[in-house]
């Protein structure tokens, strides 16, 4: 267990800048997730952290500790790739047993780490396999065996489920979930995938391009996005962006959003501060409804009239598109409760609703 | 024109030069030489061509013979015989006695020989001699005391390669030499195992352990025309060699008896160890080729080929009847010492080169003596080798 | 700065520095024989018989390389290798092509068009590679007197794409394992037959590996000697028979100055293809070969 | 039920098939068929040319009996096992150099790799030079001052093979390097961060971790070194013609002259049929192996 | 357009049987969703249906004809691969041509069908271009441009989407959708994922180690799963099956589970039949629950109690999790409404409970 703090940190190859002023800092037992797209550099910094990479401004802090020249052994964490990186040439008990031998730890003392590790994460009947015998999941599992035997003060994962298939990801969340709880270290994970980062995560640091967009509790990112980009990229299907006119109505400030065949729709209700009032009333602005936003308004209720072009059900929803502000948007409904070539009386929920500025894309408060 | 195609191993300039005689005798007939060399091992492969080229039916015109492998290629069954040219030139009078087995096949003769070359040569510098004060020795004693003498002038006694033939030269003139040429006839040609496993092959062997100590450390992979090359520049006093080594001297300018000397082994009774070079011809359907043949056998033992010939090539004619007078000193020397040896009952064919034994027996005198020679078996343990080797290849 | 495997600065440096070092003393020890052969080829023989053979020369010569190219005698005709050298190019480069074609086609059917007894094919052309080829020359000069191909280049080029096929069909059978069998159903139902498949899909796509054959091939045969000397006589034989005819005089003083020069030539060729596509051979080996 | 297919459907069906009987045949011919005819002459009394009769076990006898044979075959194992410990080793500790992001790793890539190019036959008389005492590497060190320098393994029976498979490694050893190589590129670079994170040495990372996971490489880099090791005979003969004294005899060099200088057809065609089934019982077993792993895993 | 027929259909290589008696069929324009777990059969009987693989027994019919002994050329179908085995040394236009140009279409036709195809899927900037240099989603787009340009009677797709991230997967799944939509082409669709099975299918088929579990419409396979098989393997998080008992009690018949504590739930009202009443009462069931078929109870509601251990917020909703009946549940609620360690009422939706029973597994109608 340890607090991690990231200090304007850089990172350049040559001249190009893959991290620029990066600042994080996480308290002992947090579960940092790093997320963002391939190539913005999320390995990068994890690798930084970890020693593997050099750091080219800038300060990293374990515990109070500049770590910048300790090399990757005496920095004290552990670390799971995304490849899982195990050894094939050794079977699973010295795959986990590897980095014990190294640091001189006795053999009984070791192999009570190994049946400790193991029986945690349910594996002892694979002691004796190699990695190619195993399936994705039990690979993942050893790799993480591999990293709670070490106990260190930090965990990395590099985007540790991404190898493993739909269903079985969703079982490993779960139990990474579980480890952070038993284990309480404190853990940086890397993903792209939004639902991980969701569900995992203490705090997460959104990045883009080696800068982090937005660092917050999950839920924080998920229902007020720092800017479009965010809101865009959390949340599956993602936050509908619409854009629109923010007005003084009749019943008192209002969104206006043109519909496909010319009329506009309006929504009252959206929370805006008094300042926000003032600067973007009669001007556009863009207009952020998440897709379980909607939903089919009960007669009486405030509406939006929605021509639905597509319809697919997922089992426990069914997701509706159709055109407003001319963007395609998408509705989360309820199933069966919408059919494709059909109108829709859609109601929104105004509380959730964001705005963001067109031009910086920056969330309205 | 009609071509024939000849077959042989001779790809060295002097031999080359040798060649060309023939050729252009040929060619004055009318007839087109088509060159067949291949070189390298001994002539090992020109006989794995040969094989090659039997085996798929397409045998060349003419082929270059030595030791027995005419007879038995003869044997085989692929050679032609040459009975009627040779009834009708008088060709068998004119050739030594002693060769006459490696060109006949019973009654046939199927090959024609050209020339005759020694083996059991001395080559001396006598710059080396007259350093260290000593005069050509007499006998192989006096020789392998020389040199001690030539070691404290600073130079080395005897000049050789460790290739398997050069010792087994200096072998083949040992055994004669110790044993005389009758012992020769029945330890090497006749492979004899009382011959074999006699005190005098102990004894042979015994004196080729004391000519290893005439030898420098560095003989290991040289070429003999490099260790001939150690005579003329004086670093070396002697070489047991073949007359083919004359070329050598006679190309720097050296006069024989003057700047080298050329004499036999030492003996009681000097013997004539000989190779002779032969052509042989294949049987063809073709009747053009047929009549080149006959040709080439006519060119071959022409006189005066023969004598343009062995002058290029360094040995001496293979018909007796001809004048050596213009050739060189050791030449002479030559021709002198085989007429006696011939009286002598001392013409012995050359093992090393196939003119004793089948090969299959002289390449065990070629691997004993090697082995004798570059370690440190005794002579008991070389003399039962040789037995061994000899009885498992009979 | 940016190593593969990172460390501390320190370590780091001492460890390049020693890297370097033992890299080039070994490509030192590496070009020795080079060195020797050069060096020596531009030496008089003068030189070369008064006792030096390692060393610079006192003055430099290209006599011998003029008189192995087109005047050292082989036999009775003083062509030098010039010849020779042509027929090797007409021997190899078919031999070349057609055994790594028939090797690329072998590849081909073993991994994408498998069928029962393929594995037991595979194997029985593979152990041929093993084969010592001096235990079979007697045969194959019967079978070659049979066809009627004794004595010429074109049997020649045919035993050579006999013996080279075990080769070839081993590393095109390997690296087509690595290639998806999906490509090869999706052109079966774009309607593209087998061979069709072989040729517009599989053939670009084994670039590198058909690199790696014909480097593997081109070295193998240009230098082979066996072959050369049993098979072809005359005027048809091959350079390295030639050079062997140049160098291996029984009797006679070795022209050691012209023997290299000669050597140096007859291994241009190969020499050459190894330094143009030496590149592309280690990333052939990459693209699949490697796999046993 | 099933209806009967065109005759062009069957024709593409078996095409595949079809385009194997060239290959197949040659190969049954060239390989198979030799094969039996050289048991069959090894069987035979056959001398100068191949004779069809039959005496028995005789030719082998006589082999046995050979001293030059025991030689041989004790040189072969020799040279086998240090020719292939040796080159695999430097082209091991090579290859993981020119791994370590090298400046010029493609010139340096080429200089171990040209001598591959090289026929023994122009090599080995390279060696012979530089590893004569008089001449070669000995000389030019004694000429330095060294006087007492002795470096004379080819004129030693006893030591002249290992004066064969230093020419050898030298010859090959840029191969093994370059598969070795590409083994290498082939291998995640997390796992070798993973070991280091855990505090592994780079030793220890090549030691414990990579050359392990270097096994394909390894067994190639084995059946292409034994494919030379077993054919060595030009090398030998460039280098020291059998000798000094019979010393450097190989399988192959006995093969050649027996059955073209010997007038022994028999004996080599005997000795011939040993190396085969030496070969065969080292490759059949491996090559088993290998194709049934590849039935089973694809 | 065309139906397909699959009568009766086996397969083995040599003794291992791997499909047993597969039938299903499917109407002109309808696409077929074979889902199913890793080898249990998917590609196989795609692959027949390609004429990639022999039939070893039974019939398979397109528009009625038998195709059994058609090689795949005659068989006018088109197909997308996992891989998406696109010719790697050809440019993005002469992959698309090459099929065109092997049944000797003529260039100018060639091209006129390349470039509607381009248009239709984006990717006219991408012509000239080699699979190497395109990303995941568009090497996707190329594979179907080439099945596209045959306009064949029947669409084959095996897994096109698993090899793209989850982002593009969403993307790259409703334009398949809508590929559909505009082309009507019969489609057969082969993916272990059960989301795509659901919103791309008119038809699901569930398979299981070579035998179809369920044939039925998505929305019907997943409210009412013909077995516990494929119930747990059709929607995630899985439907909770909870082992339970059928009781006639007060308020007519109870659905009873074990809390963890000892104690039971009772629920009431699940719908089931007058036979299944007479010949379950009183005995041992299996309890299928969605997990959005809980909700937090409203006062007075009939709830039952749950001691909730974990909580995964997803963003939209919040997965918690809790012990029941011996096993963990997960039910779906509104985001921040449960929390780890804390006691929640939960209500059941009680119409959609699905009963199993407990030997064989199969649903109690
Ligand atoms: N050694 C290097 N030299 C130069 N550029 C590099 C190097 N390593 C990474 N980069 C670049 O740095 C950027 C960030 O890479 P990084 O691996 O951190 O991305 P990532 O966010 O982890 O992406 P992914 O999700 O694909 O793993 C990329 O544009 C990459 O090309
Ligand atoms: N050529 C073959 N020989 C023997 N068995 C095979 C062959 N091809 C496939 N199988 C076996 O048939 C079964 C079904 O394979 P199939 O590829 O159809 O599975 P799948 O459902 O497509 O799985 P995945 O989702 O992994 O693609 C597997 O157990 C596989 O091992
Ligand atoms: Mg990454
Ligand atoms: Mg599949």
């Amino acid at each position: 267990m340890a607090t991690l703090e990231i200090d304007r940190v850089r990172k350049a190859y040559g001249t190009m800048e893959v991290l620029k002023e990066v600042s994080i800092s996480i308290g002992s037992g947090e579960f940092l997730v790093l997320l963002g797209p391939s190539g913005c550099g999320k390995s990068t910094l994890l690798n930084m952290i970890a020693g593997l990479e050099g750091i080219t401004d800038g300060q990293i802090r374990i515990d109070g500790d500049v770590v910048n020249d300790l090399s990757p052994k005496d920095r004290d964490i552990a670390m799971v790739f995304q490849s899982y990186a195990l050894y094939p040439t050794m079977t699973v008990r010295q795959n986990i047993e590897f980095g014990m031998k190294i640091r001189g730890i006795p053999a009984v003392e070791r192999d009570k780490s190994i049946r400790e590790a193991a029986a945690l994460l349910q594996m002892e009947h694979l002691l004796d396999r190699r990695p190619s015998q195993l399936s994705g999941g039990q690979r993942q599992r050893v790799a993480m065996g591999r990293a709670i035997v070490r106990n260190p003060k930090l965990f990395l994962f590099d985007e540790p489920l991404s190898n493993l298939d739909a269903k079985l990801r969703v079982d490993m969340r779960t139990e990474i979930k579980r480890l952070h709880q038993r284990l309480g270290t404190t853990i940086v994970y890397v993903t792209h995938d939004q639902i991980e980062a969701m569900t995992l995560a203490s705090r997460v640091a959104v990045m883009k391009d080696g800068i982090v967009q937005h660092l917050d509790d999950p839920q924080v990112v998920y229902d007020r996005p720092a800017n479009v980009y965010v809101a865009r990229f959390v949340g599956s299907p993602a936050m509908n962006i619409i854009p629109g006119r923010l007005v003084d109505g009749a019943e008192g400030l209002e969104l206006e959003m043109d519909e496909p065949k010319g009329g506009t729709s309006r929504i009252s209700g959206a929370a805006v501060s008094e300042a926000a009032r003032r600067r973007y009333a009669g001007r556009p602005v863009l207009v952020g409804i998440r897709p379980e936003g909607f939903s089919l308004a009960e007669p009486g209720q405030q509406a939006i009239q929605a021509a639905i072009e597509v319809v697919e059900p997922t089992g426990p929803d069914t997701l509706a598109m159709f055109t407003m502000g001319g963007v395609e948007v998408i509705a989360r409904l309820a199933p069966r409760s919408a059919q494709a070539g059909q109108m829709a009386s859609l109601a929104v929920e105004t509380a959730k609703v964001v705005l963001f500025d067109p031009q910086t894309e920056i969330r309205i408060d | 024109e009609p071509q024939i195609e000849v077959l042989h191993h001779w790809v060295s300039e002097s031999e080359v030069a040798a060649l060309n005689t023939i050729r252009e005798a040929l060619a004055a007939k009318g007839y087109g030489w088509q060159d067949s060399a291949v070189g390298g091992m001994s002539g090992g492969n020109m006989q794995q061509a040969l094989r090659s080229r039997l085996a798929s039916g397409n045998p060349p015109g003419a082929m270059q013979f030595i030791g027995w492998e005419g007879v038995d290629w003869s044997g085989q069954g692929v050679m032609r015989d040459l009975n009627a040219l040779d009834e009708a030139n008088g060709w068998e009078a004119t050739i030594a006695p002693q060769v006459l087995p490696f060109v006949k096949d019973g009654e046939d003769l199927i090959a024609v020989p050209v020339n005759m070359h020694r083996q059991n040569w001395v080559w001396a510098s006598t710059a080396a001699f007259d350093k260290a004060g000593i005069d050509q020795p007499n006998t192989w004693a006096e020789l392998i005391a020389s040199g001690e003498k030539l070691k404290a002038a600073g130079v080395v006694p005897l000049a050789m390669g460790d290739e398997p033939w050069q010792i087994q030269v200096i072998f083949d003139a040992l055994v004669a030499d110790i044993g005389g040429p009758d012992f020769y006839r029945k330890a090497v040609v006749d492979l004899d195992e009382e011959a074999l496993s006699s005190d005098t092959m102990k004894q042979v062997f015994d004196t080729l352990r004391q000519v290893r100590g005439l030898v420098d450390d560095g003989f290991t992979g040289r070429d003999w025309a490099v260790a001939t090359g150690m005579i003329i520049s004086g670093d070396a006093a002697m070489q047991v060699m073949g007359d083919w080594a004359k070329g050598e001297f006679l190309a720097k300018g050296m006069k024989p008896g003057i700047d080298f000397l050329c004499f036999a082994t030492p003996s009681e009774t000097p013997s004539y160890q000989f190779l002779v070079d032969s052509f042989g011809m294949f049987e063809v359907d073709d009747p053009e080729i047929t009549e080149a043949q006959d040709a080439l056998a006519e060119v071959v033992m022409d006189p005066t080929v023969q004598h343009d010939f062995n002058q290029l090539k360094g040995s001496i004619p293979a018909r007796t009847d001809l004048s050596v007078d213009d050739f060189d000193e050791c030449a002479q020397k030559s021709f002198k010492d085989r007429t006696a040896a011939i009286e002598n009952n001392a013409m012995l064919g050359a093992a090393t080169h196939g003119f004793a034994s089948q090969p299959q027996f002289s390449a065990v005198f070629g691997d004993v003596t090697a082995q004798f020679f570059v370690g440190d078996m005794s002579s008991e343990d070389a003399v039962q080798m040789l037995v061994d080797g000899i009885n498992n290849a009979r | 700065m940016a190593t593969k495997y990172g460390s501390t600065a320190r370590s780091r440096r001492h460890g390049r520095i020693l890297i370097y070092g033992s890299l080039v003393v070994l490509a030192a020890i590496y070009l020795m024989p080079l060195w020797v052969m050069i060096t020596t080829s531009l030496k008089s023989l003068d030189e070369i018989y008064g006792g030096s053979f390692i060393g610079l020369p006192k003055a430099v010569t290209f006599e011998a390389w003029a008189r192995a190219w087109n005047q050292a005698c082989i036999g009775t005709s003083c062509t030098g290798l010039q010849p020779y050298f042509i027929n090797s190019l007409m021997m190899v480069i078919p031999a070349v092509l057609l055994s790594t074609g028939l090797g690329a086609l072998n590849g081909y059917v073993l991994t994408k068009w498998r069928f029962r007894g393929s594995n037991l094919i595979f194997g029985l052309i593979l152990f041929g590679c093993f084969l010592p080829f001096q235990a079979v020359l007697l045969p194959i000069a019967q079978v070659l007197g049979k066809l009627g191909l004794s004595g010429s280049i074109t049997g020649l080029i045919l035993v050579h794409t006999v013996y080279g096929l075990c080769f070839t069909t081993l590393f095109f059978r390997n690296y087509f394992v690595t290639i998806p069998d999906e490509l090869v159903k999706a052109a079966q139902i774009d309607g593209a037959g087998f061979l069709r498949i072989f040729i517009s899909i599989m053939l670009p796509a084994a670039l590198p590996i058909i690199v790696v054959s014909c480097i593997w091939q081109f070295t193998q045969i240009w230098n082979d000697f066996l072959f050369g000397v049993s098979f072809t006589t005359g005027d048809a034989t091959p350079v390295t028979v030639a050079l062997n005819n140049i160098v291996n005089v029984t009797m006679g003083r070795k022209q050691y100055n012209v023997d290299m020069a000669a050597a140096m030539i007859a291994a241009l060729p190969t020499l050459l293809v190894y330094v143009v596509a030496g590149r592309y051979f280690v990333r052939g080996l990459t693209a699949g070969a490697v796999k046993g | 039920m099933t209806r009967k297919k065109s005759l062009s459907a069957r024709l593409a069906e078996w095409l595949p098939r079809l385009v194997m009987v060239p290959s197949l045949l040659v190969i049954l011919v060239g390989v198979y068929l030799f094969i039996a005819w050289t048991g069959w002459i090894s069987l035979s009394s056959s001398r100068m040319v191949p004779q069809y009769d039959f005496v028995g076990l005789e030719q082998y006898y006589r082999l046995w009996a050979t001293p030059r044979w025991h030689t041989a075959v004790a040189n072969l194992f020799i040279f086998t096992a240090l020719f292939l410990a040796v080159t695999i080793a430097i082209g091991l500790i090579m290859a993981i150099l020119l791994d370590q992001n090298i400046r010029a790793e493609g010139a340096l890539r080429a200089i171990y790799l040209y001598p591959m190019a090289l026929s023994f036959i122009v090599t080995g008389t390279a060696w012979k030079w530089i590893l004569n005492p008089d001449l070669g590497i000995q000389r030019v060190v004694n000429d330095l001052g060294w006087e007492s320098f002795v470096f004379n393994w080819i004129t030693q029976p006893n030591f002249a093979i290992y004066t064969i498979v230093i020419a050898a490694v030298w010859q090959s050893s840029g191969f093994a390097m370059a598969i070795f190589l590409a083994g290498l590129r082939g291998i995640d670079n997390s796992v070798i961060k993973a070991a280091q994170m855990e505090g592994a040495t780079l030793p220890r990372v090549y030691g414990s971790i990579i050359v392990p996971m270097l096994r394909p490489a390894f067994l190639s880099v084995i059946v292409l070194l034994s494919y030379i090791a077993i054919k060595n005979f030009d090398l030998v003969l460039a280098m020291t013609n059998g000798g000094p004294g019979g010393s450097t005899e190989v399988p192959s060099t006995f093969m050649f002259s027996a059955t073209f200088r010997r007038n022994q057809m028999g004996v080599g065609a005997a000795s011939a049929m040993m190396m085969l089934m030496t070969v065969a019982a080292i490759i059949v077993p491996y090559l088993y192996s290998e194709l049934k792993e590849s039935r089973d895993g694809h």
